[in-house]
């Protein structure tokens, strides 16, 4: 396991511990259970998350299996239903959503400003619990059988028609909603009220803007999707006819509150992982990032414009032509922002000093994929074309390139990058590069099949299919099998890396954020001594002169002790 | 010293109170006369007024800074959207 | 007076007027998801309504108005009740915010209770969407079932907000939660939000149709 | 464009004139989204390659040209595209809409996992629907349950089937063979085997393929049977020509012949055009749109009539209709 690589110059001294890490201040159960402190917090998160990708994880196997051949022969079509229901509940608001802003975002948000701590401690732990409680609904309700709705409960199938467990996974998800609320509150009250002295608005670094821009989002959009599902459950459970159409009821009038929120839902999920990589590309190209004020605009147009394109789900639904133009000039506007990060991002490589540590090749491989995902959007968005590829295996591909291509890869990255400041350990280098390599390739070798079926007219949620689409799932099912490696590989050697991984000093990346200056794992309250904000963010040259290879000196960082 | 702040707030209280109570007498007594379309804008119009007299009084957003409006009145401009473009799908169907 | 800010000043914040303007942005913040929540079951009611205008307008005269207007003034009152409360916590003026704070309670308990006999009374009257509803407009089912529902999520948030100011008043009096503590402020918030969308749900469900 | 149809399909066969306008729109899309990635990809792999750490190129400040006067250009090149595609979508979309109205009319119906076609001189077929290549068909589509959708790829079109009310979908088949028909909005446990084969044929064998089928009554006539049998007749005449007081009839119901394209006084003011939806709703819930100057008295036939039946009664009323006037 070598995993040390040759240009790692830095001397290996190993670090003093002044003062307790928020790992070792207090032990025991009741110290985890209990704590308000943000970093444990955002733990507790992070093996909840873990669990849960396992359980969606292994839906997604099993259905790649059951597609392998024609005939629905591995699993019933009832069980089929209940397996991508499943895979589809558990990935969207077990995983998905929580995934950055709870666990990246919990822990760094504080630090990235300068704060001891998130605005209102106990609710970030009610969250979890809230988070978990919901988890252990959804247990309840696959454990009695499963839904079989999929996850977007359409009525009047979910109140009429469906004979599965319902009642319970609304539940769980309308629980969920709350926990992801409170995140929201959380977040939003954090940066206006805890900013550190010298953190203006335009000193932020651009994760803690995006965060700020999933928070708008989280608690605007979360409870009209509470209020979809609880009119489904008052339909369901007490037979109050809202949806019926037998009693008069529209049919779309369930899909506009669902898809309200399940929009911008995609919004919460692929705005994080824009501030990853805002954050991961500057610090290895050694570039300031083109166009800060750009960055912040396109993030807040996203998470407004976000709100008004949510009838492209619809086009074929049986709503008004009238609307579906309207709705698909605005799905084209919104295609807008998305282009500008990833130019920008393009050209903060320009004339920078690049090295490809594991960090980079999965941001690298983000604006890759996210920008086929993105581009594939735009064929959704135009009315006549979307009549032929919408509930077909073309939008299946476009959601999992911009979320798995995107979110999950720069989940992973943030995750190595910010690995040393968690928990006091490098990542081993060699081995997180070829996991990023692996998964860059495992997941185009999966999901790009997916366009040409989906084109060719292969239906969403089909057990069975016509023999024509075979050879496309072979190539998607033989994908997911290197996928779901380069999935466990992390895990495995960043596990190792928790005992015998290099320790790391205060800023191993010499990265210029307010994270970077205190100690790796951080103390309990954060910063020995309250920092005060100098500069600001991404300051790896001086203005006017590109950055020399040797020293990586010339960067200033954002502030720091007094 | 305490006396005459206790009567002012219950002063101002009151005094919102009461014009909390014309309004609900007269959007009482307006459900009545036969407006035909008119009566449910004039209905929620009045529900409104009182909304914004509990907003301004009672939960205090007039001695609150900018901030703080914004954050409470953001909510309504997304409930703008939601009633906007679902009845614009509504209306206009065939 | 020193001693009271101590024991009400909570981690992260070094002061309490800080603190103080951070849990009212909080909870303006949740009023603007609660209000959202509401906001999908009005959508409901008024795409149900536009479908439906005769089956809404013959359904609107059936509701009990007696009970639905005094309702809506028990609710006013206790949110003027909990305006000054709040204030008087506020100012330090302890016997009027245990006072108001009691109203509050009160009156609470008699919307719910008064709630809970309009209930039965709509149930005598067959008004429950079900089986043997009296109505026979299309769209009076869809109506009453929204009726149901806001009327019903609306009880239950009041119940928690009886509960939360309960709670709250109890500790003030015992004395182990400092008056000045900004929470009093956040539950009046809270109260506030649950009379306004009362406020706005006295018209839909009890005016409509009456002329 | 033929399908590629060699060893793996890559593009599906393009049968109806839809697919062409469609297919154009997907080429430029892929050439331009092909093009945007390219750019991309290009950029990054270049600047990584170029300005990898130690490589010897000139580095120092970014030249004045590439600060934010770049930014904003391609953002608003960004923006002009965008609005580009959306406008050449939004007319080929327009474009289809305004297609004539004498296309052949199909009624389709949906319910959990069968398709069930009538055709207007009452064939019907379950999973199944043969058409004539070269015309334009037009198919009234409503479901008996819950959401269905009926996509047929190779004729790039696809609409969702909603119960309770009537969804259409045009189009216009120009290559003859079989083509796949898939429902495409999950609906239960048999979701994947709601399939149905979708026959286009020469006009000439569409015609003899159509009488050589079962001759089931016109859905006209049928809805006159309906008509008579299920009481209408009573309050609305005979042949639907309505009753003025005192003729032969105990209670005012309005003249229902010449009734199908007019303009609807109704009781509360509102103006309605009689068309399918109108006559449907009137069947199913009377009190909803009562015509101005009678009395909500027609009971409600929800729940009796199932849907084949309440288009029967609509395709008779209909009929009456074209001919007006001259009903009793």
């Amino acid at each position: 396991m070598s995993g040390i690589t040759a240009d790692d110059a830095m001397a290996e001294a190993p670090q003093e511990r002044q003062g307790d890490s928020y790992l070792t201040a207090e032990t025991g159960l009741a110290s985890w259970l209990l704590t308000t402190d943000h970093k444990r917090v955002a733990l507790l998160y992070a093996a909840a998350l873990t669990a849960f990708f396992f359980i969606g994880g292994a839906a997604a196997v099993l259905i790649r299996l059951e597609l392998f051949t024609p005939a629905s022969d591995l699993v019933s079509a009832e069980g089929y239903n209940r397996l991508f229901t499943l895979h589809g509940l558990v990935m969207v608001w077990f995983f998905l959503v929580p995934a950055i802003p709870n666990t990246l975002g919990n822990f760094l948000l504080p630090l990235m400003i300068g704060a001891r701590d998130l605005a209102f401690p106990r609710l970030n732990l009610f969250s979890w619990y809230l988070f978990m409680g919901a988890g252990l609904l959804l247990l309840a309700a696959l454990l009695l059988g499963g839904v079989d709705t999929g996850w977007t409960f359409y009525t009047p199938f979910s109140t009429g028609y469906a004979h599965s467990n319902v009642l319970l996974a609304a539940l769980a998800v309308v629980l969920v909603g709350f926990s992801s609320v409170a995140t929201g509150v959380n977040m939003l009250a954090t940066v206006h009220l805890l900013r550190a002295p010298g953190m203006g608005w335009f000193r932020l670094p651009l994760l803690v803007w995006s965060i700020y821009g999933t928070a708008l989002v989280m608690v605007l959009a979360t409870p009209v999707l509470a209020a979809a599902l609880l009119l489904v459950v008052a339909e369901r459970a007490f037979g109050l006819p809202i949806f019926d159409p037998r009693q008069g009821g529209d049919p779309l009038l369930f899909q506009h509150l669902f898809w309200f929120y399940s929009h911008p839902a995609v919004y919460i999920m692929i705005l994080p992982a824009f501030g990853v990589v805002s954050e991961i590309v500057p610090c290895f190209a050694r570039r300031r990032i083109f166009g800060y004020t750009f960055m912040v605009y396109a993030i807040l147009m996203i998470a407004l414009l976000g709100f008004l394109v949510w009838g492209h789900h619809m086009f074929v639904s049986g709503q008004s032509l009238y609307a579906s133009l309207v709705f698909s000039f605005l799905s084209f506007v919104i295609a807008v922002p998305s282009a500008i990060k990833v130019f920008n991002w393009s050209f903060t490589l320009y004339r920078g000093q690049i090295s490809f540590q594991a960090p980079m090749l999965y941001a690298l491989g983000f604006i890759g994929l996210f920008t086929l995902g993105g581009l594939t959007g735009l064929v959704l968005a135009s009315v006549p074309v979307n009549r032929h590829v919408t509930d077909t295996y073309y939008v299946v591909a476009h959601f999992h390139f911009i979320m798995v291509g995107g979110a999950v890869t720069a989940l992973y990255g943030g995750l190595h990058f910010w690995w040393p400041k968690i928990t006091g350990r490098m990542p081993p280098d060699g081995w997180a590069r070829f996991a990023a390599v692996l998964m860059f390739f495992g997941f185009s070798f999966t999901f790009f099949p997916m366009f040409v079926m989906g084109f060719l007219g292969m239906p969403r949620r089909y057990a069975s299919y016509p023999p024509e689409f075979q050879v496309w799932h072979v190539l998607a099912s033989a994908g997911a099998v290197l996928l779901a490696a380069a999935y466990l590989l992390p895990m495995g050697y960043l596990a190792w890396s928790l005992v015998r991984g290099r320790r790391a000093g205060d800023d191993p990346w010499n990265a210029t954020g307010l994270e970077w200056r205190t100690a790796s794992p951080p103390p309990r309250d954060n910063f020995r001594v309250p920092p005060i904000v100098e500069e600001a963010a991404y300051l790896y040259h001086p203005r006017h002169e590109g950055p020399r290879h040797e020293e990586q000196e010339p960067h200033r960082d954002q502030g720091g002790g007094t | 010293m305490s006396g005459g702040e206790a009567r002012a707030i219950l002063r101002r209280g009151l005094l919102t109170w009461a014009g909390l109570l014309l309004l609900l007498l007269a959007t009482l007594a307006l459900a009545y006369v036969p407006m035909g379309w008119l009566n449910l804008p004039v209905g929620l119009a009045i529900a409104a007024a009182k909304a914004l007299l509990v907003a301004l009084v009672f939960m205090d957003l007039r001695r609150r800074d900018l901030l703080l409006r914004l954050a409470a009145g953001a909510s309504l401009l997304w409930i703008g959207f939601l009633f906007l473009l679902t009845f614009a799908d509504l209306l206009s169907r065939p | 007076m020193s001693g009271d800010v101590a024991a009400a000043l909570r981690e992260p914040w070094d002061s309490l007027r800080r603190q103080r303007e951070a849990a009212e942005f909080g909870v303006w913040i949740f009023l603007g998801s609660e209000a959202l929540l509401f906001a999908g079951l009005l959508l409901a009611f008024a795409v149900n309504r536009t479908l439906h205008p005769a089956g809404f307008a013959a359904s609107g005269r059936e509701t009990d108005i007696v009970f639905g207007t005094v309702n809506t003034l028990v609710l006013l009152t206790s949110s003027l009740a909990m305006a000054v409360g709040s204030e008087a916590a506020r100012a330090g003026l302890r016997r009027l915010a245990l006072r108001a704070l009691a109203t509050v309670l009160l009156l609470g308990l008699t919307f719910l209770v008064l709630k809970g006999f309009e209930w039965a009374k709509d149930l005598r009257e067959q008004l429950w969407p079900g089986a043997g509803f009296r109505l026979a407009e299309p769209g009076a089912r869809l109506f009453f079932g929204l009726y149901w529902t806001m009327t019903a999520l609306h009880a239950l948030h009041l119940a928690g907000g009886l509960a939360v100011v309960g709670w709250l008043s109890w500790q003030g009096w015992r004395g182990t939660r400092p008056l000045g503590s900004p929470a009093f402020q956040v539950a009046a918030l809270y109260w506030h939000l649950v009379d306004v969308v009362w406020i706005l749900l006295y018209p839909l469900l009890y005016l409509g149709g009456r002329a | 464009m033929s399908g590629l149809s060699g060893w793996v399909p890559l593009w599906p066969p393009a049968a109806s004139a839809e697919a062409g306008t469609v297919d154009a729109i997907v080429l430029l899309l892929l050439g331009l989204s092909g093009a945007v990635l390219l750019l991309v990809l290009c950029l990054v792999a270049g600047f990584a390659i170029r300005y990898r750490r130690g490589s010897p190129a000139k580095r120092g400040a970014l030249p004045e040209l590439v600060q934010s006067e770049v930014e904003i250009g391609w953002t608003a090149a960004t923006l002009l595209l965008a609005l580009l595609l959306f406008a050449w979508a939004a007319s080929a979309q327009l474009g289809e809409e305004r297609t004539q109205s004498d296309a052949l009319e199909i009624h389709v119906t949906a319910r959990q996992w069968m398709w069930k076609a009538q055709h207007p001189n009452g064939a019907r077929e379950i999973n199944a629907l043969h058409l004539p290549r070269g015309e334009p068909v037009r198919l009234l589509m409503t479901s008996e349950d819950v959401i269905h959708s009926f996509f047929v790829p190779a004729f790039r079109i696809k609409q969702d089937v909603l119960p309770g009310r009537v969804t259409q979908l045009r189009f216009h088949p120009t290559e003859t063979g079989e083509f796949h028909l898939f429902c495409a909005e999950f609906c239960g446990t048999l979701h994947a085997r709601m399939l149905g084969t979708v026959t286009v044929m020469e006009p000439g064998d569409y015609a003899r393929w159509r009488a050589a089928q079962p001759e089931g009554d016109g859905l006209a006539r049928e809805g006159a049977a309906l008509f008579v049998s299920l009481g209408c007749a009573g309050c609305h005449g005979a042949g639907g020509g309505g009753s003025e007081v005192g003729v032969g009839a105990t209670v005012r119901a309005p003249r229902l012949a010449g009734l199908y394209g007019r303009d609807v006084p109704l009781a509360d003011g509102r103006v309605v055009r009689a068309d399918e939806a109108y006559l449907r709703d009137s069947i199913l819930q009377p009190g909803r749109d009562v015509a101005a100057g009678y009395a909500p008295l027609m009971p409600s036939f929800a729940g009796l009539l199932g849907e084949g039946e309440v288009q029967r009664l609509v395709a008779y009323l209909r009929e009456r209709g074209e001919q007006p006037g001259e009903g009793r």
